[in-house]
């Protein structure tokens, strides 16, 4: 073997080629790629399941590949406008109607002719093929067989009851209980309590198959209409019919044909709850939305969209949109910079460089919820190292800490709202007074707050279990999901002010993986963490019902009390479930604004939770990109359907 | 030899039961709870509390004993595909397959020039021993061994695609991405170098190279330091040795006592310690990936890992098992060839 | 003795260790160059005296300048000091007290106890290292203590085939034979007569880990699985300046000094503990390249 | 120089730095010279600068850090023309070596490189030195390899030194020196490392090729029993001076320096014992240890 | 007079073993059925060339490597087969001293304390009287007391091997063998400590087991040789008889061979012809040919050997 290497030769060659590559680089600032998005995400669709997905990220294949009976209109996130259904429902058109013993109507009469993305073909075989509708020529298309590929009210019906019956999202459950009027939660319950068992387990066949039954009686198609029958008012329904989850419409045929349910009473709980992978719908589509999904690379978490000719109003602007994962925020921004991608999700401290720079838009998105920090109480006594001691001795916290009003209160009035207002969010969003945010219904831009007074705080702290607390100091320790830098910030201020008030109170820190976080925080009756960072949204502009931003923080069943502990539950039992039980039932705006307006007084009263800053997240595009319509129930997800690129 | 050869990988099912009973104990270290996450898309689907959580723990049997736990995970990844993996929402063979061309191109043609460049420059270094060449060389490698392989990764991707635009991260421009991805595109390896050639695709041959010189250039300098230290105290033992003197005495030159006589030998432990390096590389060259959004194994292991994917990362461990048996295999056969003194048994 | 003349004439490892000295100064002298604030819960806890999210430059309150989040630069590098020395030397610790312990039985045992334990080594090898600190990390929380397990735990298969070999050539030296011959026994000749003479090369590796584990440590900083948020702690420092290489509009070195000091800080520390791994090891024993 | 002198050694200095400051002087000024045809013994003990002395004459000590400090080397090459090799560039001594004169080392088993083979080795040398073909070469190697008695050499030609014996290797290391047909071969301790009853093979095999191609030998040893098979003159070195020099019977039968003495004195002589009844103690002089 | 060893029909045999599962693919017969006894006071010299087996009966009389059978005997009690603790004064009573000076100290310790350890670990003399006695053995073996404070590398290789010696005799051996002891050694260096081991033997009755490749230095110092080839003796006897009158073919090769420090007795015979030493290798199942030994005289006995 002979190793003489060429050494000169070589460098010479590898030097040529990197000229030679380095010039196959394209100009700067004009528009790259011009019919197609690229969008950087840092986030990952899971399923392409519509009746499956329960988060923002996966609802950008939801959103916008599969199409529902109504859109929000614009960025209200109160109005709609048809999609499917050819009218929105209200009682004025008396679409909406009031039935004697309280229950209600809608009734959704349906787009005609509207076609799916695959439809499918008689062959010589008598065997259907599914095949693009884009692909087809007129000839083709005159041998669609009828129903396959076109979206009818039965289509609706059939997606209704799918996601119900399948059961795995929450945003399919939420499905459940606004056609239950809020009565069950999920299908399991519902089945449990028209068989009268404990256990889903213990449900028979013929429960199961009375369930489907109960349900179908309340979607029903008449005269090619969909008709919903609730058994009494639920105030959200057309908030949650328009959103991009499990009330998107897949077309019944082709879903059956996949492998889906079969659309049979008793065959439901056969596709209950399937893992990921095993929904017929994970990894395929076949929705009327303006875009096809052309690859999705799970491995590389890329997702490429391809523009819907077919689509049932004009077709996109844009040819393809491509959603990229790149984890590296310089690689993102990087590649933004060099007009390579059109959007990147940006870091918040980023936000204002990036207003800054040259060729880049930065549109502030207000978001529909707040942060805070937490407060459960009592929390788990023992093996806790939240509490350190466990006793009032300076060197830990009783479990019950937080029961107490003035802790509460001293720990609001030592937090500085401003700066972190300021400093953290530079001036982009405002205060949170509560769970109700702006643009909700009983937001009242006066309604008291907590300010940064570390006397007041001082005065409660002193007042707190008799006195002792001042004596002794405390040590406690709060828990946030890492990678959360406005998180630390809101308790490294709140940990330097505590010591200002007093050098005993020692506040600790501890960022945790989401696994963890969720440990410390899911014990019902007494979780592990008494102060932690965290964030709720309502799915609907409605504060009450189940998913309403004042039930999620207020009620005793809500979300937050979830993971509150009994005493925040009690609490919330005693003063705040009537109230919100009373509003929910009232159909008059007028007449529920007061109460959830009162109900954010109360928080603030009882300092239920310290309330932070209102989420704000912003779009950083191209200058080039245009279209984009905010609406805050969405959460951001984008509608590329009206996203259009030119300069 | 194949004799040989099968008792080598042989060794490959020992591994197997090892690594998975490692790697599902540490699984095991959190709490039933905590493992629940995996399964878990949204918080809000906890809205019951540790009701709805128990019954979930139920639903993926994670309370059961230790031993059944296992049993079921094993015969789950036994089952073909290595099992599910939740990060890439695919089977984790998939991703292993899928991903492994691009990181293997990656590597290979990193490892090429480290390779070389170390046996260069460690010649070098060993033959001119702490007069300033050697120190240069030392220290230029060792520079390159004492900076965060991130920072240094981001300077390049901020130089060459920041600066200069000429080396852009990820694999391949979108307009060559449609292409590839269009039907008249073969994919025949997975490699887009080898693919687009196959093709004739000049300009996608081109692009794809266009994206890979940066993170070439990253890995190489960071890998440059090891073996070149090895080759060069390698090259300095050689030098010693009688059969040198025996060179110089016939009237070789010095070059000729250097690069035929010295390197042949030094050759050998460099041999074995370049196995193993590229063993590591194809084992995740997980920050450079990250950084210059190159989709491949390291990448995917990294994220697989931070989200305690624990199939994923036993397919992955598996994977580079299989590596390192294969490329300590490889040396093994190569081994003979260099040192006509071993003889495999 | 002999060893140290020769790194101090050698003008590489002179250079290591002075700047390892200097920074074993640096490190004792923490509390008094950058003594910590009274709201500070632990000095390893870098203080902030404002929240915005912008790196500041230096100025004389923070005179090498803040990170994001206004983590002050100075204090948490001279603190990360300690920080470093910590990782460093904890992980060459802990895992050559582990890998001299498994190399040791292995190579003086041999047959079946051999066997067994090498597989073992070669079952932690089949990990990726940084996947696997990554997994441990992951498992057991953020922190130091964390960290140092998880890189010991997948660090010390080189200091036990190190060990091992080492063990096997000297086991064959006459002076162990000797030593058999007048009975000796086998925990007094591992002990007295082994190890003692396998220290060098443990030394040269260890030497080299030393640097290369606070570059691991950075590394799991950078992927997210490092210390607590604002842990005067490099490799931290350093992952929050990565955000920052990109300058800004005109001014492509705008927040220089993120990445700069923390850079050099960690830079030099590794490249210290290379330099004089690198001398040790001309010096000590060209025998052990591939061992 | 004189016509019959091969080689001639004046005021030789050679010196080793170990470090910056420490230097070692392994040659102090020594003076010798060999005939055409003659063998030349160097005999002393370890460290004596023997091995130095001689390696010099090829400038071999110099690659390891050794320099020349004084002296001269006249050596008179196969084309009668006479060089000072001290003065040559290196360029130049590498023609020098290996063609016109050559050194077999001591440890056979080190000499050869493990990873080329022996028809290998031993062509390399023909190849540069009498600008032959591969083959050509090959075919020389072939017949030199014949010449040191090598039995089936066409196989041996193929094979590695791992392959090989002690003894075969030393030959084939001789081979090597030989095969550009030096006048002068230096042999340092060719026969140490090797058993007594393949060193008597060896040292014979020298002795015949010494007649059969005309050459000298300078033979550095440390064992006055081969110097006494193999020496026509010697001389005695002790701590890098010559303390004496001489015909072989001088100095086996009229030592003059007391070091020459106690060596002589030291080394046992098989068959003196025969008629003692019991063993008997080594005689031992005294010699001054400067 | 009883001997103080006696070792009976010794066989080593190390198997070659490869791959996994450890397969024995050769078989090196070091050592094969090889008898001897050493007497009190008395020196037999084991000569024969490299690979001859002659270390390994030293090594396998010291334990240090197994034997596949046979019989060792001290004292007339076996050795072979009892368990370390037992061997205790077997252990003291037998010392070695090895080949390799460089090796044979560890160089991380003192001289003193390399001296010392084989009479701390025995528990021989009490700890405070180690480092009177320590001195007394350097002084024996013609060191300074001074030195013992120092590590082996700074001594040549005759002090070391006299230090090594030293370490032996803490232990007041009745056999010490040495193996190769001097062969590394300069001649003038060998013959001060060939001559220190005489006179250690002529003062304490030590007996010597002298293991050598050199014929003329075994001629010098053994009672009686024992010639090895091949793992066997072929030869052993009395000094003078063995000297006189070599019989076996092998050791009128060996005598043969060596060269004569005197000019005059030139040989002039050339042996050109190309010999090498088998090897001792053989396949696993190779079973060897014991050939009887015949007697020459009371003390001289000869390997029978087949006619070629």
């Amino acid at each position: 073997m002979k190793i003489n290497l060429n050494y000169m030769k070589n460098l010479l060659i590898v030097l040529a080629g990197i000229a030679v590559l380095a010039l196959g680089g394209t100009a700067y600032g004009q528009i790259k790629n011009p019919n197609t998005l690229i969008y950087l995400t840092t986030d990952d669709i899971s399923s392409l399941d519509p009746a499956y997905i329960g988060d923002t990220p996966s609802t950008y294949s939801s959103y916008n590949v599969y199409s529902r009976l109504l859109d929000y209109n614009g960025s209200n996130i109160s109005e709609f406008v048809p999609a499917l259904a050819s009218q929105v429902p209200s009682v004025a058109n008396g679409l909406i109607e009031e039935l004697p013993g309280g229950a209600v109507r809608y009734t959704f009469p349906m787009r005609p002719g509207v076609k799916a993305h695959k439809v499918g073909i008689k062959g010589s075989d008598g065997k259907i093929k599914w095949q693009y509708f884009d692909d087809l020529s007129a000839a083709d298309k005159a041998k669609i067989e009828p129903g396959y590929g076109e979206i009818t009210a039965d289509d609706a019906r059939y997606s209704l009851m799918r996601a119900i019956l399948q059961g795995e999202s929450w945003m399919a459950n939420a499905v459940t209980e606004m056609i239950t009027a809020g009565k069950y939660s999920n299908i399991e319950k519902w089945a449990i309590g028209l068989a009268g068992v404990e256990k889903f387990d213990d449900v028979n066949e013929a429960g199961l198959i009375a369930v489907h039954d109960d349900l179908a009686k309340k979607i029903k198609v008449v005269d090619g209409k969909l008709i919903l029958t609730l058994e009494s008012s639920f105030p959200a329904t057309l908030g949650i019919m328009a959103l991009p989850f499990a009330t998107s419409i897949v077309d019944r045929e082709w879903a059956i044909d996949m492998g889906a349910w079969p659309d049979t009473a008793a065959s439901w709980i056969k596709h209950h709850k399937p893992k990921l992978d095993q929904s017929p719908l994970f990894k395929q589509e076949n929705g009327s939305g303006p875009f096809i999904v052309e690859d999705w690379n799970r491995t590389e978490k890329k997702i490429t969209f391809k523009r819907f000719d077919g689509f049932f109003r004009k077709p996109a602007p844009l040819e393809r949109v491509v959603l990229r994962l790149v984890p590296e925020w310089t690689n993102r921004r990087l590649q933004l910079l060099a007009g390579d991608a059109d959007v990147a999700v940006t870091p918040p401290e980023f936000i204002e460089e990036m207003r800054k720079t040259k060729g880049i838009t930065v549109t502030d998105l207000e978001q529909v919820y707040g942060r805070g920090l937490f407060f459960g109480w009592p929390v788990k006594a023992d093996d806790n190292p939240a509490i350190g001691s466990g006793k009032l001795d300076g060197k830990g916290v009783p479990p019950d800490f937080l029961a107490d009003l003035d802790v509460r209160k001293g720990f609001n009035y030592a937090q500085d709202y401003q700066v972190l207002l300021e400093q953290v969010y530079l001036g982009r969003t405002v205060q949170s007074r509560g769970p109700t945010v702006r643009g909700l219904m009983g937001y009242r831009p006066d309604s008291p707050i907590y300010t940064n007074d570390l006397e007041k705080a001082a005065e409660h702290f002193k007042k707190a279990f008799g006195g002792k607390l001042w004596e002794v100091g405390f040590e406690v320790t709060g828990y946030t999901a890492e990678g959360r830098s406005q998180a630390i910030a809101a308790f490294g201020v709140l940990q330097q002010n505590l010591a200002r008030i007093n050098p005993k109170f020692r506040l600790k820190v501890q960022a945790l993986t989401s696994a963890s976080m969720r440990e410390k925080s899911y014990g019902s009756s007494n979780p592990e963490s008494p102060l932690a960072y965290m964030g709720w949204g309502p799915d609907y502009s409605d504060p009450g019902g189940p998913l309403g931003a004042a039930s999620y923080y207020l009620s005793s069943s809500g979300l937050v009390a979830g993971f509150s502990g009994d005493g925040y539950r009690a609490l919330m039992k005693e003063k705040f479930d009537p109230l919100l039980e009373k509003a929910w039932k009232l159909n008059d705006p007028a007449q529920r604004e007061p109460i959830y307006a009162r109900l954010q007084e109360m928080s603030h009263e009882y300092a239920t939770t310290q309330f932070l800053w209102e989420e704000v997240t912003a779009n950083v595009t191209r200058d080039w990109v245009k279209g984009y319509v905010h609406n805050k129930i969405l959460y951001g997800a984008w509608n590329f359907y009206n996203i259009s690129k030119e300069l | 030899m194949v004799n040989y050869v099968f008792r080598r990988l042989l060794f490959f099912p020992v591994v197997f039961i090892a690594l998975s009973l490692m790697i599902f104990s540490l699984q095991m270290l959190l709490s039933p709870v905590q493992r629940i996450s995996a399964y878990i898309t949204s918080n809000s689907e906890l809205k019951g509390g540790r009701e709805q959580i128990e019954a979930l723990i139920k639903k993926y049997g994670l309370d059961e004993p230790f031993l059944t736990q296992y049993w079921e995970w094993i015969q789950n990844i036994l089952s073909g595909n290595l099992g599910w993996s939740e990060t890439a929402r695919s089977p984790v063979s998939e991703v292993l397959i899928s991903l492994f061309p691009a990181t293997v191109e990656l590597v290979i043609l990193a490892f090429i020039p480290s390779f070389l460049g170390a046996v260069w420059l460690g010649t070098k270094a060993g033959a001119n021993l702490n007069r300033p060449k050697d120190h240069a060389i030392r220290i230029f490698t060792i520079l390159g061994w004492s900076f965060p392989t991130f920072v240094f990764g981001l300077i390049m991707l901020l130089i060459f695609y920041g600066y200069l635009n000429w080396f852009p991260p990820g694999r391949l421009s979108q307009w060559a991405v449609t292409e590839v991805e269009s039907g008249n595109f073969i994919r025949y390896t997975g490699a887009n170098l080898i693919d687009s050639l196959l093709n004739g695709r000049w300009q996608i041959f081109l692009d794809s190279l266009r994206h890979l010189i940066a993170p070439i250039i990253t890995l190489t300098y960071v890998n440059l330091a090891n073996m070149t230290r090895v080759m060069r105290t390698s090259m300095l033992e050689t030098l010693r040795q009688d059969y040198i003197r025996t060179a110089r005495a016939k009237g070789l030159s010095e070059k000729i006592v250097q690069n035929k006589h010295a390197r042949r030998n030094a050759l050998l432990p460099v041999t074995t310690m370049a196995g193993m390096e590229l063993a590591y590389m194809m084992g995740g060259v997980v920050i450079t990936e990250t950084i210059f959004d190159y989709h491949g194994l390291g990448q995917f292991a990294a994220h697989a890992a931070a989200n305690l994917d624990f199939p994923a990362v036993l397919g992955f461990a598996l994977y580079f098992a299989l590596v390192l048996v294969l490329l300590n295999l490889v040396v093994d056969l190569l081994y003979p060839l260099i040192d006509p003194r071993v003889v495999l048994k | 003795m002999k060893v140290f003349k020769y790194l101090l004439k050698n003008p590489l490892s002179s250079f290591g260790i002075v700047s390892l000295l200097l920074f074993v100064m640096v490190a004792a002298l923490a509390p008094i160059i950058a003594p910590p604030q009274s709201f500070q819960l632990s000095p390893y806890e870098t203080p902030r005296s404002s929240f915005w999210a912008t790196p500041q430059a230096m100025s004389k309150d923070h005179f090498l300048g803040t990170t994001q989040g206004q983590y002050d630069i100075y204090y948490g590098l001279v603190w990360g000091t300690r920080t470093a020395f910590k990782v460093g030397l904890g992980v060459v610790l802990v895992s050559s007290i582990i890998g001299i312990i498994v190399g040791s039985i292995a190579a003086f045992y041999g047959g079946i106890i051999d066997e067994v334990l090498m597989r073992v080594v070669d079952v932690f090898m089949a990990v990726p290292f940084l996947i696997a600190a990554m997994v441990l990390t992951t498992l057991l929380g953020k922190g130091l203590g964390p960290m140092i397990i998880a890189l010991s735990a997948f660090g010390w298969m080189s200091y036990a085939r190190v060990i091992r070999s080492e063990i096997l050539r000297i086991k064959e030296m006459e002076f162990i034979q000797a030593a058999r011959t007048y009975g000796v026994n086998d925990f007094s000749l591992i002990f007295r007569f082994i190890l003692p003479n396998a220290f060098f090369p443990v030394l040269v590796l260890a030497t080299m880990a030393t640097g290369s584990m606070v570059l691991a440590a950075s590394a799991l900083s950078f992927l997210g699985v490092g210390t607590e948020e604002g842990y005067a702690d490099w490799g931290q420092f350093i992952s929050y300046s990565r955000n920052w290489i990109v300058g800004q509009g005109d001014d492509p070195f705008k927040y220089w000094y993120t990445l700069f000091f923390p850079g050099m800080a960690i830079f030099l520390f590794v490249f210290s503990w290379n330099l004089v791994g690198d001398a040790l090891r001309d010096v000590l024993d060209p025998h052990t390249i591939h061992k | 120089m004189d016509k019959n002198k091969i080689v001639e050694v004046e005021n030789l200095h050679v010196s080793f730095s170990l470090s910056d400051n420490v230097t070692v002087d392994a040659v102090k000024g020594v003076s010798f010279h060999i005939d055409q045809g003659e063998t030349l013994a160097l005999v002393g003990e370890s460290g004596s600068g023997k091995s130095v002395t001689a390696m010099t004459i090829m400038r071999l000590p110099e690659h390891d850090g050794a320099r020349i400090n004084e002296g001269a080397i006249h050596l008179r090459l196969r084309s009668g023309e006479i060089v000072d090799i001290v003065k040559l560039p290196i360029s130049r001594m590498n023609d020098i070596r290996g063609a016109d004169v050559s050194i077999v080392f001591q440890d056979p088993m080190a000499s050869l490189n493990p990873v080329f083979t022996v028809g290998h080795q031993i062509a390399e040398a023909i190849i540069i030195h009498q600008g032959k073909s591969p083959k050509q070469a090959e075919e020389i190697a072939f017949n030199t390899l014949q010449l040191v008695r090598v039995p089936d050499a066409e196989r041996r030609m193929k094979q590695y030194p791992h392959q090989l014996s002690g003894g075969m290797r030393q030959r084939v290391v001789i081979a090597m020196a030989l095969s550009c047909r030096p006048v002068l071969l230096i042999a340092d301790e060719p026969s140490t490392a090797l058993d007594v009853t393949i060193q008597a093979q060896i040292l014979n095999l020298i002795r015949a090729l010494q007649k059969e191609i005309v050459m000298s030998v300078l033979f550095i040893t440390h064992d006055m029993g081969v110097v006494a098979e193999i020496a026509d003159r010697v001389c005695v070195m002790q701590k890098g001076r010559f303390v004496e020099t001489g015909s072989v019977y001088d100095i086996f039968e009229n030592p003059q320096h007391p070091y020459t003495r106690a060596l002589i004195s030291a080394v046992p002589k098989l068959g003196s014992m025969t008629d003692k009844d019991k063993p008997e103690k080594f005689p031992i002089l005294e010699f001054e240890e400067d | 007079m009883k001997p103080l060893i006696e070792v009976k029909n010794l066989v080593t045999r190390f198997d070659l073993k490869a791959g996994l599962f450890g397969r024995v693919y050769g078989r090196v017969h070091a050592v094969e059925n090889v008898s001897f006894d050493i007497y009190p006071g008395e020196t037999l010299a084991l000569v024969g060339e490299s690979g001859c087996g002659k270390s390994t009966i030293a090594r396998s009389i010291m334990h240090l490597d197994k034997t596949s059978s046979g019989s060792i005997k001290f004292n007339g009690k076996e050795t072979l087969g009892v368990s370390s603790r037992n061997l205790r004064t077997f252990q003291r009573n037998v010392q070695m001293v090895f080949q390799d000076p460089f090796s044979s100290l560890n160089p991380r310790m003192t001289v003193g304390k390399a001296i010392a350890d084989p009479m701390i670990v025995n528990k021989i003399i009490p700890k405070d009287a180690i480092p009177q006695r320590v001195q007394e053995l350097l002084e024996r073996v013609d060191m300074e007391k001074d030195h013992m404070n120092r590590y082996p590398h700074a001594f040549s290789g005759g002090q070391r091997q006299r230090i090594c010696i030293a370490r032996v005799l803490g232990l007041d051996p009745k056999l010490i063998i040495a193996d190769e002891a001097v062969a590394s050694l300069d001649v003038t260096i060998q013959a001060k400590v060939i001559n220190l081991l005489m006179d250690l033997q002529a003062e304490l009755g030590i007996s010597l087991l002298f293991i050598s490749h050199d014929v003329a230095v075994v001629e010098r110092i053994a009672h009686r040789v024992a010639v090895m080839y091949l793992g066997e003796i072929v030869e052993i006897g009395d000094r003078q008889s063995i000297f006189r009158n070599p019989r076996h073919s092998y050791t009128k090769k060996l005598f043969g061979s060596v060269p004569v420090p005197d000019p005059r007795l030139r040989k002039k015979d050339s042996m050109l012809i190309a010999d090498e030493i088998p090897s001792a290798m053989r396949a696993p199942n190779f079973i060897p040919i014991q050939l009887p030994m015949q007697q020459v005289s009371d003390t001289h006995f000869v390997r029978e050997e087949t006619p070629v």
